[in-house]
């Protein structure tokens, strides 16, 4: 298992880590917020990130993308956390172009995955429906009308789903299977609600009123598709928060190596000291679990969704370590706006909760080993 | 019957009858209350009615004398009082740091004349009172504030900065920490002094917080005249003060500000399957939390007894303080891990503005202001523990 | 709600603070252990607490008992615990002893009580049956037989059960519901295995096999009773593991004060001095816990079982927490059979299992109040 | 098909023949297996076959070159070689403190006479080693020792006593740190020189732990007679080799001796309902716990990667170290806790004696021996965090 990065990625990270600092950093993110920018993210950003090949990061090169694989799209994760970096990323390039990678449906795929590629179409993925993440509990519908479908029911947390070109719902069908259907927001009977998050990124509520599709908006159906569309997500989650907790984490070092109170250093306290250092072990074991998982899915391992979920787990709560200790150490400068730490805390947050909290995965991981 | 079992059932009637409906619920944000002052608005008929009733009672200090505005209730009453109130859920008719913080010093250190002249507008809400302790980058380092205060004969001028002064943009006067001497070690020269934030030279600037508008801010002096009849104590002794009142603090600190149960308001957001929150782990976490909530009510009662019956709390206000505030994080954790997606919208009149995470945001810095949990954690180390070079 | 000790308890604590370090220490549980005793504990001890009233300090004064409630019982454990004081207290004193208090079988009533405000009688309390306290899985069976019963079953974790004279079962009868039901353990079909656990004290597994007994031996059945005997178990289990996790508390912070490493005594390092601040803290509320529970008991607040289930959950964790941070911080010594600190660390993980862990009583409160 | 793919096709034909059956199973206890040493006694014919034969294949010290008794193996080789033992869970033929501790530090500090005298009776399970580091009083603070060695022309004058010495009373030789100069600063001064057990003066006294009887012993020195040969590097630099040493034995101690699953053996202890084990709250710990030991593994996978691509393990050892043992301990405090009353059980057969309950307390020890956890965390924020004053 490639756990060490080879030549290509170690050039690939340097490349993201110059052009996130560069174009995305934290300050672009307070932009936007401030000026409660309706996209929530910069297109122009976007276009120079389908330039890079970024957008089609993992598409295959006939559909246009650079198809270097997750361990590709982890480093790029990675970057965009270190700087909270805001595209669709996420919802586009990797949940929708992996359920369109996944998907027989050769025309549809063909037309969405260049259209990912080349920046044109921003994709969202509906996947939840509660509160909670609970992708085996989907209760909306697809019932068969004529040639094609009818869906009916209300999605949650569908991330960059208020400037979504195209959707792609699961939705359970006839068969009591989930299937995967792509879905024109602008169609009637759809309802979108922009939801502005704690991180200040978006996510909306969908609401699907007996929307008729074709059957020609079915991508697939059955566990395995939707499975992709999750470990795929989950380890990409948790490559952005390893780099968002490790950016939380290393200027909370470099902060406490500046900081003085009562006449010392505060990072000379012994106290912190030793927090920061079992943070850092904790940062070290999220980096090997992210690795890990990205490795399995490119070399197709049978575990891999063990792996995905294992790393999103890990990821949640080394994150929020790297969050709750990084305020605290910072004092009362963390509690306000005009740090970054608490940015991180927000992002995080909102990273830990996609997908699968930890306690999720936990139960998930129990339930498969059988115990 | 003795005598507290009548006060008991005479309060407990009186609240009845007198309590407005609406003023029998948990508020959800500072927001909601009448705090006073010059500026200070009812923003119900109820409130000012509950208010007025509360006043003329002394019960919106009910502890202290007659004179100063009080019902001079001793402390088994205002326990009684207290614990009546909590029953039916009634609102305190009057927040304000001004009975929380300066009363208290006010009546420790104050002069009689100063207590005369102060206590009663807090009392009857007419003067809204802020703190200015903190200054920019002393942090929890509190004693090496630097804003100076030179004597001028018959008053001082203080120049300087302060900082987490709360509500300061909406407080009509401020108790304020200032230098008067640098000579001495830092704890010394140290002063308390009083001024009316309308003097010419103060500024209140609002802060932004990780969790959206705060009650804090930046408060700005420049040349501003401190009549001398405004030092509480004596010049040099601000210290302390400032001590006594952080102690008091740190206990208001500890309480937990959840207006119900941490698992009510867990089932609240996820509801439950087959009379269980649908997250096992989760829910095992926030039952151990609610078993330590109830220790620290427990501990806190106990302390409160034990000062009751003639020990001191002394430094284990730190306890109270550290404990408190970190078990109120985790609480805040468990509650945004329970409420998932719902708790993470930020503006919606669903998540009414986002008030579950940015209270979740708020409660990252109770171990922060008053005393970090470092800071309490090397108190409790030096003078409970007793360990070398603490 | 009496969270401060009147006079009286003033005296009794200073009383069994004698009494304990000075007739039963750490060093008598050493040579009953090195000396492989077979009682288990100090014979003459026991009718020495007897003589003080400790033996029957639940008991009421027309049965010889001194009455004086479980807040007087708590003090006596927690100085047990501090000592590591090996006696049936608990097994007969409280566990037994309730269970006949709460009787209406006023013939054994009268003649047990008696025997244990003397100290003539040492009785074991037989509740649980597997690994794990499980009141409410009780599968032993009580079946109607004549005027009596026969009983059959197997139990386990039943405390100085192997020199009881006298044993109280629990077991299911013909109506589901559970009874108590008194068990001479010389009776034909019980067999007593001796079970040495890792605290040096020692537990029973006892069969039942057609256990012929009459239907005077049948002390109570429903909940109520059991409830009884458990809560009040839990609160004076939670006294023990005060005083012993709190001697393993103080016994550390007076061993940092001395013990040097690095040129520096080690209590200086503030890696150390916050955690041991942090334990002090948890101690405090551990106590409160204590008193709060047992003050509930002698005041029959309806909330008492709840509050003995919940001092029992937090003790469990105040103790675990203070032994393992003992043995930590004690360093390589602590890891010696030479130092005590081990020995408490052992009595301790008895403890915490006794009559629930924190995790089964978590449990068991979610349920209580409807999550 | 590549030279390392046939080499791990040859090996595990190799290993399917001759691994006896019974040598194919975890262990209980060290007491099982085989030491070797001069009092070395094989329990069984199978354990014996299995030994003979990975010795005549140089596979008791795989990556030792062919004259000191090993195979010469490269790293990816002994990787693959690991793997497939693993894979049947054969066991190890010859476990060895000479072969963990000394082997390294004489191929890298020693003179070629040295390594020829001492490495091939090592490999061939003829001369058994135990360690000689700590002092009584020095614990983590290792330099400290006090253990003095007087130059004595051609030879030393040992004279001291060492504690926590593993093994020390089945030992036959003993590799030890002394003290040869008093002048300087603690850790200059400090030597590392090798002696046989049987030589006058030397006592061996076991250590009994709180998990019971122990491998550990305390060691006596009283004038014994240590030639120079046998000195280990230069005078004075023992220090050197021992930080060597501890950095090896950090990441051993990291590895978890868990033979089979932490799920696992919580179902075998408590077995499930519906599937799942019926505490709600330990099923989560336990699934946390394992999540966490998977990126533990992932983590010593990826450190060991980068050390062959060239990158220096350094203080991460340290970081290995301090997680695994915590780690394991939580492993074993989540065994007993799902074992129950089952896992109190101290002496019965049905417990085998206490079997988990003594191993639950010997892991209380992995985060003390070797250096303790604080040890690990001062040596993680001095040189990766570099933080001031640390």
């Amino acid at each position: 298992m490639a756990l060490v990065l080879n030549e290509d990625e170690v050039m690939l990270k340097e490349t993201a880590e110059g052009f996130f600092a560069d174009k995305a950093p934290v300050t672009a993110l307070r932009k936007l917020r401030d000026e409660r920018d309706e996209t929530g993210f910069d297109r122009a950003l976007w276009a120079e990130m389908a330039d890079m090949g970024f957008a089609g990061v993992v598409v295959d090169e006939d559909n246009g993308g650079v198809d270097m694989g997750f361990m590709a799209a982890g480093l790029l994760a990675e970057q965009m956390g270190r700087n909270l970096s805001a595209s669709p990323f996420l919802s586009t390039s990797i949940l929708a172009a992996t359920a369109l990678r996944a998907s027989d449906n050769a025309e549809q795929k063909a037309k969405w995955l260049s259209a990912i590629s080349s920046g044109e179409a921003v994709m969202a993925v509906a996947l939840d429906e509660g509160a909670k993440h609970n992708p085996h509990g989907i209760q909306t519908r697809a019932e068969k009308s004529g040639n094609g479908f009818k869906i009916s029911g209300a999605k949650a947390m569908v991330v960059d789903g208020h400037v979504a070109d195209q959707m792609i719902v699961a939705a359970r069908m006839d068969d009591d299977q989930i299937g995967l259907f792509l879905v024109d927001p602008k169609t009637s009977g759809v309802d979108v609600e922009r939801t502005i998050m704690v991180d200040s990124r978006n996510a909306a509520r969908v609401e699907f009123d007996n929307v008729e599709i074709t059957g020609e908006a079915l991508l697939g159906a059955g566990d395995e598709v939707l499975n992709k569309v999750l470990s795929a997500g989950r380890a990409v989650v948790a490559a952005e928060l390893l780099g968002a907790g490790g950016a939380a984490f290393e200027s909370t070092v470099a902060y406490i190596k500046e900081r003085k109170q009562f006449g010392k250093i505060i990072g000379e306290f012994q106290g912190l000291q030793h927090r920061a250092s079992h943070l850092y072990s904790e940062y070290q074991l999220a980096r090997s679990a992210v690795l890990a998982s990205l490795t399995a899915l490119d070399e197709g391992d049978e575990n891999a969704p063990k792996y995905c979920a294992m790393a999103k787990a890990k990821l949640a709560n080394f994150a929020r370590l790297a969050a709750q200790e990084g305020v605290q150490m910072h004092g009362g400068v963390g509690m306000t706006d005009e740090y970054d730490i608490g940015l991180y805390m927000k992002r995080i947050r909102v990273l830990q909760e996609l997908l699968g909290d930890a306690s999720y995965h936990s139960d998930q991981l129990a339930a498969q080993n059988n115990y | 019957m003795s005598d507290l079992k009548q006060f008991r059932a005479d309060t407990r009637a009186w609240l009845e009858e007198n309590c407005p409906e609406s003023m029998r619920a948990p508020v959800k944000s500072d927001r909601e209350m009448y705090w006073g002052g010059r500026r200070g608005k009812f923003q119900s008929d109820d409130q000012k009615v509950w208010f007025e009733r509360m006043l003329a009672k002394g019960w919106t200090v009910p502890s202290w004398d007659e004179k100063y505005g009080g019902a001079g209730l001793n402390r088994a009453q205002e326990q009684i009082l207290k614990k009546e109130m909590k029953r039916i859920n009634a609102r305190n008719p009057l927040p304000s740091f001004g009975i929380w913080m300066l009363g208290p010093a006010l009546l420790k250190f104050g002069s009689e004349e100063q207590k005369l002249k102060f206590l009663p507008p807090i009392a009857r809400g007419e003067i809204r009172w802020c703190q200015g302790y903190s200054e920019p980058g002393a942090g929890s380092d509190l004693a090496s504030l630097a804003t100076k205060a030179e004597d001028k004969g018959d008053h001082y001028l203080v120049n300087g900065q302060k900082v987490w002064t709360s509500y300061a943009d909406q407080a009509d006067w401020i108790f304020c920490l200032v230098r008067t001497d640098n000579t001495g070690t830092k704890h010394q020269g140290i002063s308390f002094v009083l001024f009316d934030m309308e003097s010419e030279g103060v500024e209140a600037r609002p802060i932004k917080l990780i969790s959206g508008k705060s009650p804090f801010c930046e408060t700005f002096m420049n040349d501003v005249k401190v009549p001398k009849e405004n030092l509480v104590g004596e010049e040099g002794q601000g210290w302390n003060i400032a001590k006594y009142l952080l102690t008091h603090e740190r206990e208001m600190i500890g309480e937990s500000p959840l207006s119900r149960s941490l698992s009510e308001m867990a089932v609240q957001q996820t509801g439950t399957v087959d009379g269980k929150l649908p997250d096992p782990y989760l829910r095992g976490k926030i039952a151990e939390a609610e078993i330590d909530d109830w220790a620290m009510s427990m501990t806190m009662a106990r302390m409160l007894a034990e000062a009751k019956a003639g020990a001191s709390l002394g430094a284990n206000s730190s306890m109270l303080k550290y404990y408190g505030t970190e078990l109120n994080k985790r609480k805040f954790e468990l509650l945004m891990d329970a409420a998932g997606h719902d708790g993470l919208e930020w503006e919606s009149e669903r998540s009414e503005e986002g008030n579950l995470a940015r209270t979740w945001l708020r409660t990252k810095g109770n171990s922060i202001e008053g005393g970090t949990s470092e800071v309490q954690l090397n108190i409790i180390s030096k003078h409970i523990l007793q360990l070398p070079g603490a």
